[in-house]
């Protein structure tokens, strides 16, 4: 029998193996952004179950627009890379601290 | 047209600096015609205030409300008494003053220096005429916009820090102010300063809201000990920015005590008035020495204007020591109507002064005493009224500047002999740092060459002195219309000095 | 025969694994094709866990959308810029602990909090697309064209900025490069083109102005 | 009947109508059309006011005192523009406009040559005004209006040669120390305000004796009595326009200005006005034996030792300028006693008598082109006999020789000062008569050194310098270290000579607009003594104007022994003061005529005092290294200590540089990596998700 846990369990699991790696990949953006598909994976995991098994449709809608959001969202991060690499010819985070305060 | 005279007072000079700005940088000349005609306009329309407004009766008049914020209750809500017209007519008077004062002297973006002081201008008139106090608030902190920027590109070397300093000591200030506000608004419902008026108040908390209010209003005015934005201010701002700043902005801190302080917190304003008296006296001596130093004319003059100013907290304060200490009012009304004099008086004489000066440094570009001296042999219309205004600064009787510093003495000889032993110490040291200065500039050999190639004043800054100086001259001789103006307005305030509120 | 739910069990725990695998292979791998290629395959089984949850419509969406049009880019994106992966690897093994007693302390908050053993108790009930006798994509369409149809709506704009943006970022202008302004050429006026210059035929002596006069109050 | 408004407006006004054509239009004009537009308005001015006082001396009319416009109005307090026209105040307008006239005629000659002709004009008329608007003031204001204006206008007098560094100290120092004068005149005005509810003499003087009993609280248990308290702080104000001890520092620099202002301000009417002032005053004074007192023993002290000044000096205005100090000191000792009437009628005789000895001092100057030092002077007298004379008749007056006018008011105020029982009198007494002493001996040795003798200056025919080049009319002077500033540049003004006691022209009479007024002045400089002094001293002559105690009034002692002019003057032949005075006459005319040499002789043989007299008891330094620089130096402790250090530096600045300090120590967590920031996050939701489970737990 699937319940509740099994899903959120996997969900916890994703979401923290994409926490992992924002440690252990910190100078690769390319897998940076990867992490952040996997968290988002992992909360879609969890909106899927809990729609599922509370019978509501609204877990699934957001699913839908969370996919949406996050294409968009790739899209850009990857064209930002893109400038990055060009700009600099580099995506190694440890160059980039023009944020730096 | 007359429903609506003070909306129109405020908001014809906001207006008028869109074409101004409009005008661009292209056209100078036609965005300082159009700039001067509306700043004669709006002073036009000043005058008919005085037709308009019944001095005999006390009450607000003019009125216009507005609810503007529904769900704060907040009015756009205007209305005058003898005081605010008073005030209204020196800004316009000045109003039209500094665009001629600037006419060909700001050749950097003129346009856009005109339509900040129209803009200033109509801000000003705005905070004199609001009865609600959240309007006035929005005046009163709009207003350093305009400042802000007329300092901050037209300004002098240092100007970064002087806006700076000049931004955040008097937002500083206000912002406690502001939070008084909201605290008052909680507890009565209601920004109207006449409902604020007649709302009771424990004494602890009118002494929270009386601090907040002087924070404020001691910024602004400036009193000791947080005056000294002004001095750098004044050193850093243009000419015309010098002029308003000295002449109008600075009696909105002492206009502020009269609308906040004295009706809406009475006990805890005469709690402590005798420690804005004290600091008004520290203002006179200290202050007076202070002055005497300096090398810098601006800033002479500008440590002078805090010393001028002191007189104007002194007889707003000494007020309730006279009316709840010996129930004297008329003395009280005597010192109250000379901080009022004092503040139109200082208005024309600081304004003339800094115009002044800034006639000089168009010329020099320096504002050193050091580099000046025997100015006088080739500018003698120039050191004609340079003299006169020099003595209106130290208090010579038959100008303006004799008038409010007479009548504060008066009264505050009436409260306590040692107070006025200290204020009349003005008639030594702003004699003595005023004509120091003077002979410094004006007498002597010329020993710069440059000096010596100055030319005397022209049309367009002559047009700016005698008016200064008919101003000056006019209220020192005959003050009794202006304090026939005032005076049912000011008896209403010292009425209201003596109600307690707890 | 096996039991429908132990089967669905099974396959669950078999996804799952595959799924946990191909996520840790996302963040480990040196390559960063294979990384990707192991993203895809993490998609791939998580898409297959929300069938067994009876999402069909996402779980193809998932698979079309993100392993069909996403993935793709990345590929693409990786495959086209030169990176040097060995610098991008380092203190990979240096900060492996942190990123593991981190993860891991996070992992035990999360199902504290969660409190998965009364969940455990929640066992997958009845459908309800196919309680309300619809298939899974009607009943979300339903949802999404009337309830949500705003959010839609705006969802979509954010898919068109996106692009837009993506366009406008990695737009290169060259210099040097010439080419037509079609709104210049229209707004042209007469007088940008000739200037009619008026010049006097002959230069008047110039006349030194006379010296002005003396004030008297002011000589010594 | 009464005085006509309109007459009394015409002739506060006419001279300040001169004033602004003279100096508003005077390029338009010109010279000519600027003196006669001022002397026209003076003119008118004088005439009128001595058809007013001709109105008020027959009793034609009573006394005028009414307001002309409300200057302010609150409450029940008014300030009103007003007159009060009684014969004390047409007494002052007589004189005021009389001298005025006559320097106004003066000025023509001899201002000749200068530049600033029109604003020279300008400036003396404006002064007729102010001074009439003071001495026809019917109220406080306005009196203090006239009295900072009087004040202003010898402000720009003294440094009208405002090229001068000493001309241009001077005047600033003139200005300051009158307004310390004005400080206590000020708060005195604020005590009457106070104390009796009204700035209008008529009022005030009314309720003055309400004053009795009531008490200033000065501290806790301290309490000064009130008519004293206004009484000192009001004479504050007159000992400095009056120039007494010790406030008196500022009348000998003053001469830096044009002789024409030393005579018409600095010795006739301007510096007298403190003395009218207490006089106007009387009702108030006499309530006070404290302050009277205090008046007294400050007047007697002035009269003998800026008299002892006098003495040493060797430029020929010093010279009368200590001796004005001096007679300004007899005139406050007669207020000190009650003998008001004696001080303003000396204050009228002097008027007459030391304005003469200032415009015949110009003349000596003009003669001299402009050399001022008597060292070089001498013999003049036969190239000036007009100056000569009226000068003899002006030094004879001020010495009070029987007959000439000074001996009528100053021999008054001798006896009434030893009338007096005042405390401090004995002292006063002393002081007074040792003045008539030392007045007779820098009198005699002026004239000595001046006219007779041998001549000290040398004439060198130098056709090379025209005499245009001495146009430059600068009344340098000598002999008197400047203790200014431009200490080192006193000696530096340009000047007609390069060297001293030359001349190029042999000196020669002034011209008749110079004399004319010298002999108009020396006229009542012998007569109005004889003339007033049975009236104005002995009979009331002044009526209500002021008031006397009967317990006080000497003068009413000595009336008794006063009969006629003519009697009183033989009497005066017998009196210790003229004793005095022929001995001193003796004495100089021994030194100076005879035996030049002993001169030297006495000044090397007292050398310490001369110096102290020279130095003049160091006031000038004291005043200068305490108040102008010790004022300096306190001006810049506190703006370097008080508002740059602690205010801005760290207050203001502190706490700006305290954020900053602060802002940098978090500046270092924002790195700029995105990892930081994400490990920040995960950080915080870590701590998030613990947080809720403890809450939960």
């Amino acid at each position: 029998m699937i319940t509740l846990s099994h899903f959120i369990v996997l969900g916890a699991v994703l979401f923290c193996i994409a926490v992992a790696s924002l440690f252990i990949n910190r100078k690769n953006v390319i897998v940076l952004l990867m992490s952040i598909e996997l968290m988002l994976l992992a909360v879609n995991i969890n909106f899927v179950a809990f729609s599922r098994f509370l019978g509501d449709v609204a877990g699934q809608v957001f699913v839908f627009f969370i996919l949406t959001v996050a294409a968009a969202e790739t899209a850009i991060g990857l064209a930002i890379l893109v400038l990055l690499f060009r700009n600099r010819s580099t995506i190694n985070i440890a160059e980039i601290d023009s944020m730096k305060g | 047209m007359f429903n609506h005279l003070l909306s129109l007072l405020i908001w014809l000079p906001i207006v008028g600096a869109i074409p101004v700005l409009l005008a661009g940088s292209g056209r100078p000349n036609t965005a300082r015609w159009i700039s001067l005609l509306v700043a004669v306009l709006t002073f036009v329309l000043s005058l008919f205030l005085l037709t308009q407004y019944n001095a005999a009766d006390s009450s607000k008049q003019l009125g216009e409300s507005y609810l503007w914020i529904a769900s704060l209750g907040v009015h756009y809500g205007l209305a005058v008494d003898g005081i605010s017209v008073a005030l209204i007519l020196l800004t316009t008077f000045v109003g039209i003053l500094v665009i001629v004062g600037a006419w060909e002297v700001i050749q950097n973006k003129p346009h856009q220096y005109m339509a900040a002081m129209l803009v200033l201008e109509g801000l000003m008139i705005g905070v004199f005429c609001a009865t609600d106090a959240l309007l006035f608030y929005v005046f009163f902190e709009a207003m350093l916009i305009p400042m802000f920027i007329l300092i901050g590109i037209w300004g002098g070397p240092r100007r970064v820090y002087a806006t700076l300093k000049f931004f955040i000591y008097t937002f500083l200030g206000s912002i406690f102010m502001l939070v008084g506000l909201i605290y008052l608004y909680l507890k009565a419902g209601s920004f109207d300063l006449a409902t604020l008026a007649a709302l009771p108040l424990s004494m602890q908390e009118q002494t929270w809201l009386f601090f907040a209010f002087l924070a404020a209003f001691a910024v602004k005015v400036p009193m000791v000990p947080v005056h000294t934005w002004l001095p750098d201010a004044h050193v850093e701002a243009p000419t015309g920015g010098s002029v308003v700043l000295a002449a109008v902005m600075l009696k909105i801190g002492g206009y502020g005590f009269l609308r906040f302080s004295l009706p809406i917190v009475p006990d805890a304003a005469d709690a402590y008035a005798w420690l804005v008296i004290g600091l008004s006296l520290i203002a006179v001596v200290y202050i007076g020495y202070v002055a005497l130093v300096q090398d810098d004319m601006k800033k002479l003059v500008a440590y002078s204007s805090v010393a001028h100013m002191g007189f104007v907290t002194l007889g707003i304060f000494i007020a309730f020591m006279l009316v709840r200490g010996t129930g004297n009012a008329d003395a009280a009304k005597l010192g109250m109507q000379g901080a009022m004099v004092q503040m139109i008086s200082h208005g024309f004489v600081s304004g003339a002064m800094f115009s002044c000066i800034g006639v000089l440094y168009d010329r020099l570009h320096s504002r050193q005493i050091k580099d000046y001296g025997g100015v006088i042999n080739v500018m003698p219309w120039f050191g004609f009224f340079y003299v006169l205004f020099a003595m209106a600064n130290s208090g010579l009787p038959g100008t303006s500047g004799f008038v409010g510093e007479f009548q504060v003495i008066l009264a505050s000889f009436q409260a306590n002999p040692w107070i006025a032993l200290f204020a009349a110490f003005t008639l030594i040291i702003g004699a003595a740092y005023t004509l120091w200065m003077v002979k410094r500039v004006l007498w002597g050999e010329v020993t710069n060459p440059h000096v010596a190639e100055m030319k005397d004043i022209n049309g367009r800054e002559a047009f700016v002195l005698i008016a200064f100086a008919a101003a000056v001259v006019a209220l020192g001789v005959w003050p009794q219309p202006l304090i026939h103006l005032m005076d049912s307005s000011v008896s209403q305030l010292v009425q209201q000095l003596g109600n307690h509120k707890i | 025969m096996i039991d429908p739910s132990v089967f669905q069990l099974v396959c669950f725990y078999a996804f799952a694994a595959v799924t946990v695998v191909a996520a840790l292979g996302v963040i480990t791998l040196r390559n960063s094709v294979h990384a990707v290629l192991s993203l895809v395959l993490t998609f791939f089984s998580t898409a297959c866990i929300w069938l067994l949850a009876e999402a069909e419509f996402l779980a193809i969406a998932l698979i079309v959308v993100y392993v069909g049009a996403v993935m793709v880019l990345f590929l693409f994106v990786v495959m086209m810029l030169d990176i040097k992966q060995e610098h991008l690897r380092e203190g990979f093994i240096r900060y492996l602990p942190v990123g593991i007693v981190v993860a891991l302390v996070m992992l035990v908050e999360m199902l504290a909090l969660i409190g998965v053993r009364t969940m455990h108790e929640a066992v997958m009930g009845a459908n309800p697309a196919t309680a309300a006798g619809l298939s899974n994509t009607q009943w979300l369409g339903q949802a999404l064209y009337t309830q949500f149809l705003l959010p839609f709506e705006i969802a979509a704009l954010i898919l068109t900025v996106g692009v837009v943006a993506a366009v406008a970022l990695t737009l290169r202008h060259r210099g040097g490069t010439r080419h037509q302004t079609a709104a210049q050429q229209v707004a042209v006026k007469a007088s940008d083109r000739v200037r009619i210059v008026k010049m006097a035929a002959e230069r008047p002596a110039t006349e030194t102005p006379a010296a002005p006069a003396q004030n008297p109050e002011t000589k010594p | 009947m009464a005085i006509s408004t309109s007459i009394l407006l015409v002739i506060a006004l006419a001279p300040l109508l001169g004033c602004l054509l003279a100096g508003f239009l005077g390029k338009f004009i010109g010279r000519a059309g600027a003196h006669s537009a001022t002397i026209l308005g003076v003119a008118i001015s004088c005439a009128l006011s001595m058809y007013v006082l001709y109105q008020l001396c027959t009793g034609a009319v009573p006394v005028y005192n009414q307001n002309i416009y409300t200057w302010f109005e609150i409450g029940k307090y008014t300030a009103t523009v007003g007159f009060l026209i009684d014969k004390l105040s047409a007494m002052m307008m007589v004189v005021v406009t009389f001298v005025s006239l006559l320097v106004h005629i003066y000025t023509i000659g001899y201002m000749a040559e200068d530049d600033g002709y029109q604003r020279f004009f300008s400036y003396i008329s404006l002064f007729t005004f102010s001074m009439l608007m003071l001495v026809m003031s019917n109220n406080f204001m306005q009196l203090f209006f006239g009295w900072e204006a009087v004040g202003l206008v010898s402000y720009l007098l003294i440094g009208f040669w405002f090229k001068r560094p000493t001309a241009i100290f001077a005047n600033l120092k003139a200005f300051l120390v009158n307004r310390v004068g004005d400080f206590g005149f000020l708060l005195g005005i604020a005590a009457i305000l106070y104390f009796l509810g009204t700035l209008d003499y008529s009022t005030a003087f009314a309720n003055a004796p309400s004053l009795v009993g009531k008490t200033l609280q000065i501290t806790q248990n301290h309490a000064w009595d009130a008519a004293t308290v206004i009484g000192v702080l009001l004479f504050i104000g007159a000992m400095g326009k009056s120039a007494q001890v010790p406030l008196h520092v500022w009348l000998p620099d003053s001469m830096e200005g044009p002789t024409p202002i030393s005579a018409l301000i600095h010795a006739a009417t301007m510096v007298t006005a403190g003395i009218f002032m207490v006089a106007r005053m009387s009702p108030i004074f006499e309530l006070s034996e404290g302050a009277l007192s205090f008046i007294m023993v400050i007047g007697a002290t002035g009269a003998l030792f800026t008299g002892l000044i006098g003495i040493v000096q060797n430029d020929i205005k010093r010279v009368v300028a200590y001796s004005t100090l001096s007679q300004l000191g007899y005139m406050t000792v007669a207020l000190g006693v009650s003998a008001y009437a004696g001080a303003v009628f000396h204050l009228m005789t002097h008027a007459f008598f030391k304005a003469l000895l200032f415009l015949g001092a110009g003349s000596v100057i003009i003669a001299m082109h402009h050399e001022q030092d008597m060292r070089y002077m001498g013999g003049l007298r036969k190239y000036m006999p007009v100056t000569w004379i009226t000068m003899w008749i002006g030094s004879l007056a001020l010495c009070g020789v029987p007959f000439f006018a000074g001996f009528y008011s100053k021999d008054a105020i001798i006896e009434a000062v030893g009338e007096s029982h005042r405390w401090g009198a004995g002292y006063a007494y002393a002081c007074v008569l040792i003045g008539a002493f030392v007045t007779a001996l820098y009198t005699f040795r002026q004239m000595y050194l001046t006219f007779h003798g041998k001549e000290r200056f040398t004439v060198v025919a130098d056709h090379g310098h025209g005499h245009g080049e001495h146009a430059a009319h600068h009344d340098a002077h000598h002999g008197d270290a400047h203790h200014g500033e431009h200490h080192d540049d006193a000696h530096h003004d340009d000047h007609g000579h390069h060297e001293p006691g030359v001349l190029h022209h042999a000196p020669k009479e002034s011209p008749w607009v110079v004399t004319l007024p010298l002999v108009l002045l020396a006229i009542p400089s012998i007569v109005i003594g004889a003339i007033g002094a049975k009236s104005m001293l002995y009979s009331g002559w002044f009526g209500e104007a002021i008031h006397v105690n009967e317990a006080n009034n000497v003068l009413a002692e000595l009336s008794h022994e006063f009969h006629d002019w003519f009697s009183a003057a033989l009497h005066g032949f017998a009196q210790w003061p003229f004793v005095l005075v022929a001995l001193a006459f003796a004495i100089q005319t021994y030194i100076y005529l005879f035996n030049p040499a002993v001169a030297d002789k006495i000044k090397s043989a007292l050398k310490p005092l001369w110096t102290v007299l020279d130095r003049k008891y160091w006031i000038d330094d004291v005043y200068f290294a305490v108040f102008a620089k010790g004022g300096v130096k306190l001006g810049r402790a506190l703006w370097k200590g008080g508002d740059a250090a602690v205010i801005d530096g760290v207050l203001v600045d502190g706490s700006a540089s305290l954020v900053q300090r602060v802002a940098r120590g978090v500046r270092a967590l924002q790195s700029g990596y995105l990892y930081h920031y994400a490990f920040a996050m995960i950080l915080g939701l870590i701590l998030l998700l613990g947080g809720y489970w403890l809450v939960g737990q």
